[in-house]
């Protein structure tokens, strides 16, 4: 669990990748990446009342080459296609994409008939991690991705799982 | 004498000929008569504007010179596509920046297959960027425009999205 | 070479193996354990230089303005100026150290600074709004 | 104002304010051709964001566009809800209750706090102050638990329907917000004004920076806090009276220096007078129903109408062509971001990239409601 999106090491020690794994998965740096709506409830989720910072994220690092996670909050259109494929290149190996809001899994609201410019979805660019579904997702929601990106990268989920209803 | 009435008085020297028919309501909409070119008086509360001018796709700078003179700001330019009526539209607002509210609604109509007007970005410069997504949508060239290149779509785009025929 | 003089050197050359360790060690570990075999890509744009996810227009390789070499030089000034003060800080309170020597540390300083003043005069620390002429 | 100077070309080098950055706040990208630190030309791109919201106007009926209109300016959401149902009851003659246009007024007026209040929060951050977003968006909170109450959204909200409001309030929200106004009106004068807009960082950072003069701002067409920055008397909630807006006695704060000091003055007034009217509507407020009577399917009769309302960020405007169909023939938003933006080249040429990037911020951008 947890493996298979990390490209091999020159050193591998399976106690070792599991100490480096955790020490990954609670200190996710997200770049600043926010497109549209789901930009608003991502600062809202910086904010002190949902507190990111309690996961080790809130360090929102601006440039591609110091950050972990690539949270793509927004829509993105053909225009930006090849801005975002580059920052998703120049991002340093362990990286990981979290598609938030329903724009970047699958174009959302403009994923119409008429869509001349939408891209539909961001897994049409790259391997996304953990899909938020919303539109936009509540600052609870989010939180729920990045722990459901830490279970997968450690293979054990720390918080208590919350089941609806 | 009133803003309106100043606005009409000046605008009325570019249509000598068309006397301007007060009180019709704007209903110079699709099937409406034809309305031949000049001003009309429209009801602020149901339209929204206070003058309906309909003018050459000459004039539009001359419309847009005296509107300047008189204080006016160009608040949005919009393409409509009459497909029925083969023919293009560009609907020019202007509107009073504080002071008396007076907005007046200049539209032209445009052949459908080689649409051609002047810019009147020299007169605004808000023109620029609003002639640029007008292009971007219609394709109506906009003549002697400093910077005619698309606007929202990306550069290489060869359609224009808001063309009623348009279907990707 | 007495015992002394050598167990000295021992100790430096440790300390220096340690600086070197402390200094080249974190380059070392992170070879060996990131994941760099090879950085996933979907535009092969991973060597580009960041330009907030643009292709970079042009070179930086111009000719900039002579203001901010001005500002390196000062700092180069104060910089070793900083580095003459070190013993003087070490050596502050110790009896030897008489009114003289305070006095010829601070003649150090103002001649110093007169490079502060010269830079001053010349406009390096105002930066006021241009307008250009566009040819 | 020194020596006008003349460039070489191989004197500037073109630097991308591109569309990942965190100070365009969202997918602008400002092409700007620097002289080392300063900008020589500044042209912005546009369209990184464009969502297609009028041809998907032209493709729904009426009633499907007005969760499109939260999504353009999602800070003022209730404003654009407002705009558009004003151009179809103008439109289609449809009467609002009392109420409801109480209510309409309240709410979008306490948008407008939280508007101002997030673009309070992310200037400072431009500026490099990260602890004014902590606090600021703490209250910004509260509104949004209030608004969530009653229209079930926190961010993009799709309360009105073309006769009325969807939901009505009861005492906890009036209570509520009562609560919050008295809390706000506590906290401005120490948290905002003493902290922040009198320090000397702050003032020194926008007190004459970025001067916009009247002339531009008609000749750009900038509206809002922008044009009420450079000295302009001008709010549609004032100059063309909509809705219940006459009925409230409130002021229009106008600054007459034009620079960004002003514009922020304008906006932390305006807060003030938000909340002067939330109070007043809250005590006028009538009884009676939240929806009137509305055709299950509008068909308005053809004709070009048009609506302005006075949002956070200036006058957004509906121009609306119908031809008596049950869509919009051409729906085109005039985005008041999109002419403030335009004079951004104008006034940024020759100032310094990090007076640039803070004129920026006072201009108050939102870009999807640029690119639509």
């Amino acid at each position: 669990m947890g493996e298979e999106n990390v490209p091999a090491s020159i050193v591998q020690f399976a106690q070792l990748d599991k100490l480096l794994n955790l020490g990954r998965a609670n200190s996710l740096w997200p770049m600043t990446f926010g497109l549209a709506c789901c930009a608003i409830e991502m600062m809202c989720t910086g904010g002190s009342r949902y507190d990111i910072s309690r996961f080790g994220a809130e360090v929102f690092r601006p440039s591609p080459r110091q950050s972990d996670v690539m949270i793509v909050a927004g829509t993105i259109n053909k225009k930006l296609e090849l801005a975002v494929k580059t920052l998703y290149d120049q991002m340093p190996e362990p990286k990981w994409v979290i598609a938030m809001g329903n724009c970047a899994i699958s174009g959302g609201p403009f994923k119409v008939k008429g869509n001349y410019n939408v891209v539909e979805g961001a897994d049409k660019l790259f391997p996304v991690d953990v899909y938020i579904p919303g539109c936009p997702p509540r600052p609870e929601a989010l939180l729920e991705g990045i722990m459901t990106l830490e279970e997968k990268i450690t293979g054990k989920r720390r918080w208590p799982r919350v089941h609806p209803g | 004498m009133g803003l309106l009435e100043r606005t009409q008085a000046a605008l009325a020297e570019l249509f000598p000929e068309a006397a301007s028919a007060p009180g019709a309501a704007g209903e110079g909409g699709a099937e409406a008569p034809p309305r031949e070119i000049g001003i009309l008086v429209t009801d602020p509360g149901k339209h929204g504007s206070h003058l309906d001018v309909l003018c050459h796709p000459a004039q539009v700078v001359a419309v847009a010179q005296i509107l300047d003179r008189e204080g006016y700001f160009l608040e949005a330019i919009s393409g409509v596509d009459w497909l029925d009526k083969q023919q293009f539209e560009v609907v020019y607002d202007y509107n009073r920046l504080g002071g008396e509210h007076c907005r007046v609604m200049v539209r032209t109509a445009l052949d459908r297959t080689h649409p051609v007007v002047p810019t009147i970005s020299g007169v605004f410069p808000a023109a620029d960027w609003h002639e640029r997504e007008t292009f971007d949508f219609y394709g109506i060239h906009f003549q002697d425009h400093p910077n005619l290149i698309r606007i929202l779509l990306p550069e290489d785009a060869d359609f224009h999205p808001l063309r009623k025929d348009y279907m990707p | 070479m007495d015992q002394v003089v050598l167990t000295n050197i021992i100790y430096i050359t440790l300390f220096l193996i340690g600086a070197l360790l402390f200094g080249f060690g974190p380059i070392i570990i992170v070879k060996l354990l990131s994941p760099s075999s090879h950085t996933r890509q979907t535009a092969g744009r991973t060597g580009q230089l960041i330009e907030c996810g643009m292709e970079p227009i042009g070179s930086a390789w111009i000719r900039f303005g002579i203001i901010y070499y001005l500002y390196a030089l000062i700092f180069l000034a104060f910089d070793v100026d900083v580095l003459f003060l070190f013993p003087v800080a070490v050596a502050y309170n110790s009896p030897e150290l008489g009114m003289r020597d305070f006095f010829e540390i601070l003649l150090f300083v103002a001649i110093l600074s007169l490079a502060i003043v010269y830079a001053w005069r010349k406009g390096v620390f105002t930066w006021e709004k241009k307008t250009y002429l566009h040819q | 104002m020194t020596v006008p100077v003349h460039l070489r070309h191989d004197e500037t080098f073109v630097l991308n304010l591109g569309p990942q950055h965190p100070a365009t706040h969202g997918v602008l990208r400002v092409k700007l051709t620097m002289d080392g630190e300063y900008v020589v030309k500044a042209e912005p791109v546009l369209g990184y964001i464009h969502r297609m919201h009028e041809k998907l106007a032209e493709g729904g009926t009426f009633a499907q566009f007005m969760p499109n209109t939260a999504r353009m300016d999602y800070l003022h959401a209730l404003a654009f809800n407002h705009g558009w149902a004003l151009v179809v009851e103008k439109a289609a003659g449809i009467e609002v209750p009392e109420r409801a246009e109480y209510i309409r007024v309240i709410t979008v007026e306490l948008n407008r706090i939280a508007s101002h209040l997030l673009w309070w929060a992310a200037f400072l951050l431009d500026l490099g102050g990260f602890t004014p977003l902590l606090y600021a968006f703490d209250d910004r909170e509260k509104i949004i638990d209030l608004l969530e109450r009653i229209t079930g959204s926190r961010l993009t909200y799709c309360y009105m329907r073309f006769s009325g409001v969807y939901n009505d309030i009861d005492d906890e929200f009036v209570a509520g917000t009562r609560d919050f106004i008295k809390r706000l009106r506590g906290r401005m004068p120490r948290l905002y004004h003493d902290l922040v807009t009198h320090n000397i960082i702050l003032i020194k950072r926008i007190k004459d920076i970025g001067f916009v003069s009247a002339e531009q701002c008609r000749r750009y067409g900038a509206t809002g806090p922008v044009a009420r920055g450079s000295g302009i008397d001008y709010d549609i909630r004032k100059n063309e009276p909509y809705s219940v807006y006459p009925e409230f006695d409130f002021d229009i704060p106008v600054f007459p220096e034009g620079d960004s000091m002003a514009r922020y003055m304008v906006r932390m007034h305006e807060m003030e007078q938000s909340m002067r009217i939330i109070e007043q509507a809250l005590d006028k407020l009538p009884g009676g129903p939240v929806m009137g009577k509305a055709p299950k399917v509008l068909k308005p009769e053809a004709g070009y109408y048009y609506s302005a309302v006075e949002t956070a960020r200036g006058s957004l405007g509906h121009r609306l062509v119908c031809n008596g169909d049950k869509n919009p023939y051409k729906l085109k938003l005039r985005s008041p971001t999109f002419s403030n933006l335009s004079l951004f080249g104008e006034v940024a040429e020759g100032m310094l990239l990090a007076d640039a990037l803070a004129f920026m911020g006072s201009l108050d951008l939102v870009i999807p409601e640029i690119d639509r």
